[in-house]
């Protein structure tokens, strides 16, 4: 049996206006997690749900993992408040992690602003798996968006990896001027990113996604989406954060991103 | 009161059926058990009541079902269900199996469909009990009927005669008059009342200037809603013979305390499993504590004593 | 939706009455005015709604009258009141003076009580809208007869004979048809709807096995029913062309907003003045703010503006 | 108009365990306040009601007020644990104040817990108004009961003043051993207290206001308590905070502590 645990923050940074990474204790999610997978925390006891936060990066070894988070309400500021020692009740690891590339497709991993915390995980996973005959052709590849240069977070230890994201920014202030599927088309358009040997994952807001879904169709690309949704309780009881799938009837008409998700074929779902 | 060192008996039996303790789970709430396996120790539930199963699967309605408020939600989840034949099929040999008791909800858009859940789960293993949703708020019809004394009155004799299996009746806090839904109800052969299920509600988002629920009202539930939900126990209870199943905002052992001596025999946890799916679990253990520190044995030496 | 430097009108003409603002005082949450005249500037509040009145004094209940639930109150108060003799010479002439609207709540056991009231403030000077209170829970008969829609269209129609003063009529959202009574009022010659008085509740102190309010059950109020209010001015809004005075947990200008884009012409601010007698003119202001950011330039251009 | 001001809180003392003395900011407070009379704290942005507490010491001159308070609930603990600058958002000063002794009479202080609050204050301005023929015969003369020792808190700053309580404590551990109002039987016995040039003010639970009220009615003094309520509002507008009065009916049968005292004449008054 699982449970829900109290995790202990272990520190804080701000690295950026209201962006927060937090580091948390709790070995079992350390051990447990896989990219994709979330965790449920409770920001504080007076709160009377929980927030899902997508797991950022994990140390086995030390038994702790990072979330990454923007505060946007109550629950996001509670959590950033917190002291380093408190105690943070988490459910977790919650949810279906990435699907493994489809043989011969090199991951292209398309985040748009937080979005991107799952992607970099999912990075470290496809690196520790393919390190050994790591090559440019298996490397996965990182595109990310965000508005500005002030709101580019740089993901958590990728470069001594490595891997180093191809930015695209609204404003035109942090590398490629425009969306990030814009720049996903661009980067296909010059040949960097071949549709027929890549496979995408993406993660961002779901406006985004549903462009990404639309361009990875028209390019005959397989790609999965993380989504978000409001989520009561997390673990798929409450029936209240689903997405409606293309193929369902009935009772498949809406699956639980919590449980069924948060990782989805995007051919499958109607954003 | 005596206080002294009492093993406490957490046991209840309602209806004929022993469950280990009196807090349960609500409908809807816990799915049909299968993540709470993951989450809970089960055997520890007093009982596992699944989310409502009607005859033909539904799709409930779109995204967003649900919204935050003020010590409380809202949902329109709309019964979303996969249907009678693939709850037999695919999940009560499960249920059969777990090591609580499995109280089955069921709802219908007629007398009709609800003698034929009834009829259907009483030839199967699995249910030890049936709960009637008389009362949910989120089916364009369901609130009319479900708040009027004679329908409820008919519809429980017509499940009464289908079915030996002990019903509890679920009923709106949506009326004038929920005491007069139970009397119906009892009248008709009913073995149990449970209330409340949640209250018409809704929200508004002053930005988009839109509902914030797809199918724009939905049930309020949550600790926000516990004194309505007592009152209407505390009501039924005085009124009626039958044990009443309290529900409404119970997230510890003390609010299922104050159900229980407002006059409930058990209690469901829903809202609060959202949060922690212990929460029932927990319930229970800080309810012993409590009937311990009273010197009470077992948990019918509290049932309605209050003091008025 | 234009956003522009508006410059925000909050003047709003229900039954021919010009208010100053939206934002009213629920009754029974503001006495009957001195004590606001201290602690706030009255003429920015909309109007200032009284404790009800009844024809003759009421003692109301023993202590303890109220206690405090997740995110909102329990009252039962009993109505206590000086009754309208006393009513008229000690209160009406300081009423009069105010410089904000009189608002004079009235309830009666009976429809000639009502209608007694009604022409006895008809004659006097202070009073610039009545309201009937159709829905107070805490009064032996008064819930049932408040949900009752036959007797609301009655007491209504007696009512409005008896005198010019615009009527408000607040029903009682304990019901399973807060609209058909809406209907009943409109049809019997309400000049406006106000929705929603309290909720029947209930706590129990499970230390004591005591109810926490001596009546045992008393109405719920605050934070924890806007949702519950909100349904309720939503599905009013739809059904009559009179308007619509919002109330149930408000207690910022984003919560009157949420009401008047629900469908409510004018709010009322009650528990939350316990808080901070200034609720109402912070809600008054914010919601200018918000009128302003959206380029409205009149109260009027919101309501009933939900997309759904 | 008056209005609901945020109060600066300038320190915390915890006198005892779980008993803390408060000093806040807010020089209307100071100016305006006279024993007897309250203030109606905001506990922090979440309550969603205030906390009634006497004012226990005022500095006009330096704008503070203080308060005493016993740790019991969600608002008492809140408002503990406020750091010094934090805002208290402060309704008051709210109520009637102890009324002057009557000619003739000096002025015998009964407290009980942390009704010992108010009456310190009282004693405060007594001696201010008296100082001057201030006389063994006008001195007030203070009985205070406690549970231990431990609870035992002394009025802040009196024995300066020449104020020295006569304790009673339940456990014997300090002063006389019994109650309050056994030792106030025992000093008007034994002849240290006259009652035919005695007034009493009280302030404590209210079954020992209940018993003094009965002490003092049968030796015929004059005697005013100060109540305590469950105060929505505290400053008159929801009649929740009733005390029932001897000869009232239909509406003055029951009259608001909040504005109508919270001291009342114990002879008119049913506990
Ligand atoms: C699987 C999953 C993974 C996520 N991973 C991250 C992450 O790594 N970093 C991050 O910053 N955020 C992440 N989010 C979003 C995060 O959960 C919300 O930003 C957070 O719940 C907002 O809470 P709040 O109280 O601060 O904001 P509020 O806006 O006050 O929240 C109010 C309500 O809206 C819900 N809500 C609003 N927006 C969202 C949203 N986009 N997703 C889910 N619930 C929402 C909240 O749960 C709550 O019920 C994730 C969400 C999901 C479902
Ligand atoms: C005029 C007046 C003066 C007071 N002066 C002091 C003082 O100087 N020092 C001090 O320690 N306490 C004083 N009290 C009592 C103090 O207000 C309560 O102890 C406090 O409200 C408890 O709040 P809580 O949230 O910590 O406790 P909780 O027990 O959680 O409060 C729950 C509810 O009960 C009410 N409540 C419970 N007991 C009381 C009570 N005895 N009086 C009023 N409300 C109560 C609270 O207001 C609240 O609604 C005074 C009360 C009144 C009416
Ligand atoms: C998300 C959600 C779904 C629910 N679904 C059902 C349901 O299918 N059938 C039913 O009888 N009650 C349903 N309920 C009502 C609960 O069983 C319960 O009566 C109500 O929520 C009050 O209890 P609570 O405050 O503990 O949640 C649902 C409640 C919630 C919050
Ligand atoms: C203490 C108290 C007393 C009330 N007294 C009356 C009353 O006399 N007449 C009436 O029509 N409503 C009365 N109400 C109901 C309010 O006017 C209002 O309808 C209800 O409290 C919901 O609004 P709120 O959540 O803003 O308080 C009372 C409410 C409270 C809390
Ligand atoms: S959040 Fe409850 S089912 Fe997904
Ligand atoms: S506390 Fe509201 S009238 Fe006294």
């Amino acid at each position: 049996m699982n449970a829900a645990r109290a995790a202990q923050l272990v520190w804080t940074r701000e690295l950026a206006p209201g962006i927060f990474q937090q580091r948390l204790r709790l070995p079992q999610i350390a051990r447990q997690s896989r990219a994709g997978q979330f965790v449920h925390l409770l920001p504080g006891a007076g709160h009377l749900f929980r927030r899902a936060f997508s797991v950022y990066a994990t140390d086995p070894k030390a038994g702790t993992f990072d979330v990454l988070h923007q505060v946007l309400g109550e629950g996001t500021r509670g959590l950033s408040r917190l002291e380093p020692g408190a105690p943070v009740d988490t459910l977790g690891p919650l949810g279906k992690p990435f699907p493994k590339p489809p043989r011969g497709r090199r991951p292209v991993l398309v985040g748009g602003g937080l979005g991107m915390a799952p992607l970099r995980l999912w990075a470290v996973e496809l690196l520790g798996s393919t390190r050994a005959k790591s090559s440019a052709e298996t490397r996965p590849v990182m595109l990310l968006g965000s508005r500005s240069t002030q709101q580019a977070v740089a993901p958590y230890g990728l470069s001594a990896l490595g891997v180093r994201p191809v930015w695209a920014s609204d404003d035109g202030s942090h590398g490629f001027h425009g969306h990030v599927i814009a720049l996903l088309e661009h980067e296909i358009a010059r040949g960097k990113i071949n549709p027929a040997q890549s496979v995408v994952y993406g993660c961002g807001p779901e406006r985004m996604m549903a462009a990404l879904a639309e361009s990875c169709a028209r390019h005959a690309m397989p790609c999965f989406v993380s989504l978000e949704r409001s989520m009561p309780c997390g673990f798929g009881v409450c029936m209240g954060c689903v997405i409606r799938m293309k193929d369902g009837a009935g009772y498949t008409t809406f699956r639980r991103v919590c449980r069924d998700g948060p990782v989805f074929d995007a051919s499958e779902i109607v954003f | 009161m005596a206080k002294s060192a009492t093993k406490v008996d957490l046991k209840v039996t309602i209806a004929g059926v022993t469950f280990a303790t009196p807090v349960w789970t609500a409908s809807g709430t816990a799915g049909t058990g299968e993540e709470m396996e993951t989450w809970t120790d089960v055997k520890r539930l007093g009982a596992l009541v699944t989310k409502s199963v009607s005859l033909k699967p539904r799709s409930g309605h779109p995204y967003p079902r649900t919204c935050e408020t003020a010590s409380g939600m809202l949902n329109c989840i709309g019964l979303q269900n996969k249907g009678i034949d693939a709850f037999i099929a695919e999940e009560l040999p499960r249920l059969a199996k777990m090591p609580t008791r499995a109280v089955v909800n069921i709802v219908g858009d007629s007398i009709e469909e609800l003698v034929e859940l009834a009829q259907r789960l009483s030839d199967v293993p699995g249910p030890d009990c049936l709960e009637l949703n008389l009362s949910c708020p989120n089916v364009a019809r369901g609130i009319d009927q479900g708040s009027d004394p004679k329908w409820v009155g008919e519809c429980v004799a017509a499940v009464r005669k289908a079915t030996r299996l002990p019903l509890i009746v679920k009923v709106t806090p949506n009326t004038n008059d929920i005491v007069s839904l139970a009397r119906a109800a009892e009248g008709s052969g009913a073995d149990a009342i449970s209330a409340i299920n949640t209250l018409v509600g809704m929200s508004v988002n002053h930005q988009s200037l839109k509902p914030r629920l797809s199918n724009i009202t939905g049930g309020l539930s949550g600790p926000a809603i516990k004194p309505v939900a007592l009152a209407a126990v505390f009501k039924i209870a005085r009124a009626v013979t039958i044990p009443v199943v309290g529900i409404g905002g119970i997230s510890t052992g003390l609010d299922a305390a104050e159900f229980i001596i407002a006059g409930a025999s058990a209690v469901q946890v829903g809202t609060a499993i959202f949060r922690d799916p212990l929460a029932p679990i927990h319930a229970a253990e800080e309810l012993a504590q409590y009937l311990k520190g009273r010197g009470l044995a077992r948990v019918a030496d509290l049932v309605g004593t209050i003091q008025v």
